[in-house]
């Protein structure tokens, strides 16, 4: 009657579901360097500012500019110095924490904000909705900059405002893109068949929608995340960003600009260090989307070499 | 003209490895029906998509074998040449037909499209495409032709899928349960159509199915498969009369409707109905998009009345897109009705806040009502976290298995997934969680259709066993006649969105009133052949 | 649905009456402009003056409901800075940065489509594999960054395109180069994942088993079931873009809607700032119209209220 | 046409005003309008700042508040409206027009007001409401325009007598001139003149490199590395930090010098600031009445600050409270640098800096009065030019107790400036020379840091000498083709 498959055990184990998804993040070598990368930066953003905070904020003037690759200077200087003679090396692992902090608060509390709207917004498809929808036209037509100048006007310019403002301009994105979703979500056979069940709307939208719409806000958030740093490496280019003595890797992007003729290295090694955050999320979130969809899982699985 | 040699099919899965098809062999000569009967899950319609090359590699690996297709070995020919292949000298009926169409397309451009792929210009494409509609006896199909796949009935869709298929006349046709969503006055039609072009084009014919009838009637050999092996393949006069494998026995006696009619529950009488439904309506407005023309409203239930008595199995058979699965879905809240009222225990159903969970329903296309990213253990507990008091939660596991084990399935497949299962598996696990939480009335659209005989009788009779030890009462839409006829106490005839009649199973099926309930009796392979014997 | 498009359209009034009184009170909290027209020295009776002149000694709400009488009579108020009505400037600078975010979003939505699906055929393969660094490398570029470095490259190093400034097509190349950079690369990612989905379905079986084209089964069948989130965030970053492709349009000197603002929240140019705030808001509550319109024309299970 | 003998010149900022009533507080409009389209009545000898004769030809003071000017004979408007006495007295009416609000005539007149005639033809007296000896260099500051200038509001197509004329202005991308060939003076070599602007000093330089522009003013000091094309010049700006002195720890003047011994500013010259920089002893340049030759900057000492420090700790002053240094980027590029070196050099003696970069507006309220009460200790960085020629121009505003811009409640020295400010000659220059040594040496007000350096790159085709007026006059006519 029944198939004659292998039996897969009884439920495993907290420990065993770790180990596994170890294994299928072994299996996805880029992911696994993303991990890596991630750690360090992770680790550089708890331990950094006690490690080398007064190497990253020591001026030198006599360094100024310093070339990179170089080992005159010890070490700290191989990524070359900045306009004050500061160690570039020093201000990238002592900004992780700012930047971390700015970037991870501003795209989580976006994200948490608007996908909660645009749930309602796409579950009710009501009145509710239509005021939802019109207050996001509304931040979305809201001039950034003039909300950072006030932010930073009315407030004191810290890095908490400036997440404030950089929250507040993205919370639309997430909001009409988990409305969009769950437009179609919504219409479809199992959910409505969850609705004959007499599940609750917050049932149907945490079981059935949530975890359908999720890769896509995954996608969006690990990409937002990349766009915050640059916006706020922006506003500081402007002049309403975060302020000095305080840096992030934006910031010292936007500082270096201005000798791209002279010294490219100012302001490539905190870009490049954006990238590749940017990258390894991404790369870490293309493979939580295949590894949470059982559709695709077998991508991960089958290249495990016991299943040869 | 194509012979399948020691074909095995085997998928990955995070709990090892599913030999889906081990070592099978068939052929199929022009103008030939092969049928291959089997038990659901059996592997018979991963065996056909390897032909076609359909199976996703990995996580599906064809571990041996080869297809010849005059000659030529598919499973080592090109993409491009696959592709050429496919649809005009090879084509498919799908099983699943809601999630087989392509939701955003009109489906008229999705029959038309079999064409343009090959080479035919758009403007006859559409037109042949509009030809093939009608013929397939989808009613209206001009004006529908712009409609999507959701605006369409289960038999509808099965129509259109027909249409597709047959478009280039292809040399094989791979019909994996084609006509299970049709009643039978069109299935005959249906049947008949295929015929004609076996005769004309000399055709050739794989018919996955479960019905027996079809069987007896369309094939010239039979396959039997089980676990995934071809057990027993002969004429069907062979097969039949004198079959070999235990399987085949066991399937062969199964057949339903060979037994006597219910009795009729007595309780019917006296007490108030648990549900009343008085002169209900549903009509389709004429959903003019933007840029869709509109066109005239479907008037798919007109003033419908009847009642469901406690303990009660009431049929409801009828012609494909007579308005029966809307008639449920208006019940149970998913459309609106326009006109008429239902109650359920004297309170309104159709102005209810909430679903009540005394009524459950299983829905006519199985893979799109599972949700894909759940697991089956999470799909069939979900009844049971939504309704905390019904089990308490350390014994989900537990009564999944149960549950599981009660529709034929076995408790290590609570921990896959639904794209893991055949179409008849998913419709079991349907089932299962309708059962979970052990309502007072059960919807069933086309529940058991895609089930195999054996396995439709084991399920009808947990049914059966459900409503006596319980009391449940069951609204029971199908197509196949045995099995309403041994199953239902009551039968219900639509036509075109109305009642034509109805009565007890006896009445119906004895002593047909209406013209339409006539032909009906009169198309049914089975039942024709008994009445002629 | 001409029916929704005129309820959205008297919705999007109310909203747009929200977003003035928002912009008009809020932009007044940045302080008073008096500081920025007279010199630093000026004595107190001319900043009075000043600020009489201009009604900035008027009460907050005074000052808004004058507002107000004017702007029902399509008096938008004078720049404060240029001298001029302000709403001129505005409709002056409009066209150039809807070009310029046309341009590029349309480039950025082509190419992001047809890199992010053919990705998608194939996940964590070699194409998608290379897809996703550049889209990524392209997302994670700051745009002055970028700006810069391909005047120096493009400009001076090469001498193929003018620095900057406005006049023939080779005036555009650069700094719409610059701007399809980072929706491309967002985009990309965006399909690319709404596709892996899309192709992994049942339909696409169907269109296999029928003998459709490899391209088609991308490009035709699973795209258009893509195509939600994917509108939904072209739309993001063309609304954004229509707002104010500030960096770009200050570096390369291109006078749009984005540096006419930045310029204007500087100089504290209210009259500006709010037709600007208008014009590009009924332009995004537009674009948001046509994009709930294009959801139930892409997709047609849905409804809307 | 031919266009050999245009040229393009590249600004920081956009022109989107040409009023010439504010040339001389707003710097671009001058930069373009001085000298080309509008002329003063008199100008200043860039290096002595002695005024000279321009549209007139001599001036004298009859009496303490009356000046008679001779008028230049056969000059003509751009719009053919000859030069004369009713012309000057309708141009200087104007600069008092309330609705105009013109800055320059807040700077240059303040609140004394004027009545001027028309005596004959060539003939003007002007009658002023307070003696003003600054009258021959308020005149080389005021333009003149044409009376067909509307009195009312601002000019947006100004009319002067200069050798160039305003041909055709789009605010939002490009401003034209050409030569004017009734010009009375030498003809200029220039034919046409078009000014573009561009935010981003690379942006500027590499316009010049690539041929699209013969002139980008402010180019940055790390881009200037074509010794060829990229000019320095001191550009008449001053950079200090002012203390306010009202709370402790910046009202202890041991605490205030110890602040200036601490910083070494040579350590600056050639990184922060260019090697052309000049570390400054007092709040103007060197060619400007009243500046003290025997005064030098602070010598970079920290011991004795650190010794200074301690007298003050010592003596109960908190030396270490937090004190907020305010700042705008819009005074000075890369400013944050150089605030954040000097706030590492005070943390060295055991002061505590914090920086605090704000928008114009703010810095502006900051700097001048009334001053809040409520803040901690604070100190604001800020830039000065003084091109005007005479100390008073700096004095009054910075260092009298009556200044909108001054913390200074010294009634010996407002005696010694309003001295000053009445003499004339001799004397004049010894008072304001003495207060300037009285300011750095007793009072200490201030950290004062460099006279600041510009670089503009010059295009092969043509020449061109920068000095400290290019900041706010560009004469196309000193341009000259190779
Ligand atoms: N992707 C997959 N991963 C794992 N197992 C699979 C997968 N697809 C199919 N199977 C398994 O392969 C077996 C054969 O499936 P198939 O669809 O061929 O059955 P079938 O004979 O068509 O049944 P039915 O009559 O119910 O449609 C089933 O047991 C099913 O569970
Ligand atoms: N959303 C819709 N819009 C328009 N017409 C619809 C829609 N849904 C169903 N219909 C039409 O209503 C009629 C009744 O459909 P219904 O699904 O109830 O038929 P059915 O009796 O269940 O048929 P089947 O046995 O084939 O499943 C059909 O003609 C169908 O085309
Ligand atoms: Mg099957
Ligand atoms: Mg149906």
């Amino acid at each position: 009657m029944t198939l004659s498959s292998p039996a897969p055990g009884p439920a495993p184990a907290e420990a065993a579901a770790w180990r596994q998804s170890l294994g299928l993040l072994w299996r996805d070598k880029f992911a696994f360097a993303a991990v890596l990368f991630l750690i360090l930066v992770a680790f550089a953003a708890c331990f950094g500012p006690w490690l080398l905070g007064p190497a990253a904020t020591k001026i030198n003037l006599l360094a100024r500019n310093a070339p990179p690759m170089s080992t005159q200077l010890g070490w700290l200087y191989v990524l070359g110095a900045d306009s004050l003679g500061r160690s570039i090396l020093a201000r990238i692992i002592v900004g992780a924490q700012n930047t971390m902090m700015l970037a991870g608060c501003a795209v989580v509390a976006s994200l948490l904000i608007g996908s909660l709207l645009g749930f309602v917004a796409g579950y009710r498809n009501d009145w509710t909705s239509g005021v939802i929808l019109r207050l996001a036209d509304i931040l979305m037509s809201f001039p950034s900059l003039l909300l950072a100048m006030i932010v930073l006007y009315v407030l004191t310019p810290g890095v908490a405002n400036v997440i404030v403002v950089l929250a507040i301009t993205r919370i639309p994105i997430y909001l009409r893109t988990t409305r969009a979703e769950v437009l179609e979500i919504r219409e479809r056979t199992f959910v409505v068949a969850a609705r004959v069940m007499g599940a609750s709307p917050w049932r149907i939208v945490w079981k059935h929608v949530r975890p359908t719409v999720t890769p896509t806000l995954v996608t969006i958030a690990t990409l937002e995340f990349a766009f915050v740093m640059l916006s706020e490496s922006s506003l500081s280019f402007l002049g309403l960003g975060i302020q000095a003595p305080e840096f992030t890797w934006g910031a010292m992007v936007a500082q270096g600009q201005s000798y791209l003729g002279t010294a490219w290295w100012v302001a490539f090694w905190p870009g490049l260090a954006i990238t590749l955050t940017a990258m390894s999320l991404n790369l870490l979130a293309n493979w939580v989307r295949i590894a949470t969809d059982p559709v695709q899982r077998w991508r991960l699985e089958t290249r495990s070499p016991t299943h040869g | 003209m194509v012979e399948v040699r020691n074909l095995s099919v085997e998928f990955h899965t995070k709990g090892g490895v599913v030999p889906a098809v081990r070592d099978v062999s068939w052929h199929i000569d022009r103008g030939e029906t092969l049928a291959i009967l089997g038990e659901s899950g059996s592997g018979k319609s991963v065996s056909s998509s390897a032909l076609m090359g359909l199976i996703d590699i990995p996580p599906g690996r064809i571990t041996s074998g080869e297809v010849l297709y005059r000659g030529e070995d598919l499973l080592k020919a090109t993409a491009e040449r696959q592709r050429e292949i496919n649809g005009s000298r090879i084509a498919m009926v799908f099983q699943d037909t809601l999630a087989a169409l392509n939701p955003v397309y009109p489906i008229g451009w999705q029959v038309a499209e079999t064409f343009r792929s090959h080479g035919v210009a758009r403007a006859s494409a559409n037109a042949k495409a509009l030809e093939l509609l009608e013929r397939v006896g989808l009613p209206n199909a001009a004006a529908r032709f712009d409609d999507f796949p959701h605006q369409f009935s289960g038999g509808q869709r099965q129509r259109i899928m027909i249409a597709m298929a047959i478009a280039l006349n292809p040399d094989l046709l791979i019909a994996d349960e084609p006509t299970t969503a049709l009643d039978v006055t069109v299935q005959a039609r249906i049947l008949g159509l295929l015929k004609d072009l076996q005769r004309e084009r000399g055709m050739g014919l794989l018919m996955i199915t479960h019905d027996l009838g079809i069987v007896a009637g369309m094939a010239d050999r039979v396959a039997i498969m089980n676990g995934g092996r071809i057990v027993e393949t002969g004429t069907v006069r062979e097969v039949f009369e004198t079959p070999k494998h235990p399987y085949t026995r066991s399937l062969l006696d199964a057949i339903p409707g060979r037994h006597g009619f219910p009795e009729v529950a007595p309780s019917a009488g006296g007490e108030e109905p648990l549900l009343r439904v008085e002169a209900l309506s549903k009509e389709y407005a004429s959903t003019s998009g933007l840029f869709r023309k509109a066109r005239a409203p479907v008037l798919a239930l007109d003033r419908v009345s009847f009642t469901l008595g406690r303990g009660e199995t009431l049929g409801i058979v009828g012609e494909s897109g007579s308005g029966k699965s809307t008639l449920v879905r208006t019940l149970v809240g998913l459309e609106e009705a326009t006109g008429g009222e239902a109650t359920y225990r004297g309170g309104s159903l159709l102005r209810a806040k909430e679903a009540t969970r005394q009524i459950q329903m299983v829905f006519q296309d199985p893979t799109a009502s599972l949700n894909p990213r759940m697991s089956v253990q999470e799909i069939i507990s979900e009844p049971w976290a939504i309704h905390r008091d019904v089990v308490p939660r350390e014994n989900w596991r537990e009564r999944v298995g149960d549950l599981l084990v009660q529709v034929g399935l076995s408790r290590e497949h609570a921990a896959r997934f639904p794209h893991q299962f055949s179409g008849g598996q998913r419709q079991r696990i349907a089932i299962a969680r309708a059962l979970a939480l052990k309502p007072e009335i059960i919807i069933c659209d086309e529940a058991v259709s895609s089930l195999d005989v054996s396995v439709q009788a084991q399920v009808i009779a947990l049914l059966k066993s459900l409503k006596d030890e319980f009391g449940l009462s069951y609204l029971f839409i199908a197509h196949d006649l045995p099995v309403v006829r041994s199953f239902a106490d009551r039968v219900l005839v639509m036509h075109k969105g109305v009642i034509v009649e109805q009565g007890t199973t006896r009445q119906i099926f004895t002593d047909p009133q209406h013209a339409y309930t006539r032909e009906l009796l009169g198309s049914d392979p089975l039942l024709g052949a008994s009445a002629a014997a | 649905m001409s029916g929704y498009v005129t309820t959205r359209m008297l919705h999007s009034a109310i909203s747009m009456m929200g977003l003035i009184v928002l912009v008009f009170f809020l932009a007044r909290l940045t302080g008073n402009p008096t500081d920025l027209y007279l010199p630093i020295d000026a004595p107190a009776e001319v900043r009075a003056a000043f600020a009489k002149a201009n009604g900035f000694d008027q009460p907050l709400l005074a000052q808004f409901q004058t507002f107000l009488g004017n702007l029902v009579q399509f008096d938008f108020g004078n720049s404060l800075r240029l001298e001029r009505p302000a709403v001129d400037l505005v409709l002056q600078a409009f066209p150039t940065s809807l070009i310029l975010a046309g341009t590029a979003m349309t480039i950025a939505l082509v190419v992001a489509v047809v890199a992010g699906s053919l990705a998608a055929r194939n996940p964590n393969g070699v194409l998608d594999r290379f897809v996703n660094m550049i889209a990524l490398a392209g997302a994670s570029l700051p745009n002055f960054w970028l700006a810069l470095v391909s005047v120096l490259v493009f400009a001076v190093g090469l001498r193929w395109l003018p620095t900057s400034g406005t006049g023939g097509l080779s005036y555009w190349i650069l700094p719409v180069m610059v701007l399809t950079v980072r929706p491309c690369g967002l985009l990309a990612q965006v399909v690319r994942g709404a596709m892996i989905s899309a192709l992994s379905s049942a339909y696409v079986k169907t269109a296999r088993a029928k003998g459709v084209k490899k391209r088609v089964i991308v490009f035709v069948h699973a795209l258009r079931n893509a195509m939600l989130p994917i509108i939904t965030v072209a739309g993001d970053q063309a609304s954004g873009m229509i707002n104010g492709a500030v960096v770009v349009e200050m570096i390369f000197g291109f006078p749009g809607i984005g540096r006419l603002m930045m310029e204007s929240i500087q100089y504290r140019d209210f009259a500006v700032i709010q037709a600007g705030v208008i014009v590009t808001a009924a332009a995004i509550f537009l674009l948001n119209i046509v994009i709930d319109l294009a959801y139930a024309l892409l997709d047609p299970r849905i409804k809307h209220a | 046409q031919d266009a050999s003998k245009d040229v393009r010149i590249v600004m920081a900022s956009a022109v989107d005003v040409v009023e010439p009533c504010h040339m001389n507080s707003t710097g671009y409009i001058g930069l373009v309008l001085k000298g080309n389209v509008v002329e003063t009545l008199l100008k200043l000898d860039p290096k002595t700042s002695q005024p000279l004769p321009n549209l007139a030809t001599e001036w004298t003071q009859v009496d303490p508040t009356t000046w008679r000017i001779k008028l230049r004979d056969g000059v003509k408007f751009h719009d053919g409206t000859p030069f004369d006495a009713d012309a000057v007295v309708t141009a200087l009416n104007r600069q008092f027009v309330p609705e105009l609000a013109c800055r320059d005539m807040i700077r240059s007149f303040g609140s004394v007001k004027i009545q001027p005639k028309a005596l004959d033809k060539t003939t003007v007296e002007i009658v002023t409401s307070e003696p003003m000896p600054l009258m021959p260099l308020t005149l080389a500051q005021t333009g003149m325009t044409a009376p067909s200038t509307p009195m009312k509001e601002a000019s947006r197509q100004p009319i002067g007598t200069g050798p160039y004329v305003f041909t055709s202005w789009n605010p939002a991308q490009n401003l034209v001139f050409t030569r004017f060939d009734g010009y009375w003076g030498e003809k200029p070599q220039v034919a046409k003149a078009t000014y573009v602007w561009r935010s981003e000093p690379a942006l500027r330089a590499s316009m010049v490199e690539v041929g699209e522009a013969d002139l980008a003013l402010q180019i940055a000091p790390q881009d200037a590395v074509n010794k060829e094309t990229d000019i320095g010049y001191l550009n008449a700006d001053t950079s200090r930090v002012r203390f306010f002195m009202d709370k402790p720890p910046l009202n202890d003047v041991r605490v205030r010098e110890a602040m200036n011994l601490a910083v070494d500013r040579s350590a600056f010259i050639g990184t922060i600031v260019s090697p052309l920089s000049v570390p400054a002893s007092q709040f103007m340049l060197s060619n400007v009445n009243g500046y003290d030759p025997s005064l030098k900057p602070w010598p970079y000492d920290v011991a004795k600050a650190k010794a200074l420090i301690k007298e003050a700790k010592a003596a109960g002053v908190p030396v270490d409270k937090e004190i907020t240094l305010y700042g705008s980027e819009f005074m000075q590029a890369n400013l944050s640098e150089m605030l954040e070196t000097l706030a590492q050099y005070w943390a060295e003696i055991g002061v505590n800096v914090k920086i605090a970069m704000v928008d114009k507006i703010q810095h502006s309220s900051i700097r001048r009065k009334p001053y809040p009460t409520d803040r901690g200790p604070t100190m604001v960085h800020e830039l000065h030019d003084n091109v005007a020629g005479d100390a008073f121009y700096t004095m009054i505003v910075y260092y009298t107790s009556n200044g909108g811009l001054t913390n200074i409640y010294d009634p010996n020295l407002d005696k010694l400036l309003q001295d000053a400010s009445v003499s004339t000659g001799e004397r004049r220059r010894d008072l304001f020379q003495q207060a300037n040594r009285t300011i750095q040496r007793e009072v200490v007000p201030d950290v004062m840091l460099f006279h600041m350096v510009s670089y503009i790159r010059v295009g092969k085709r043509v020449s061109y000498q920068p000095d400290f007026t290019t900041q706010g006059k560009l004469e196309l006519s000193a341009i000259t083709f190779k």
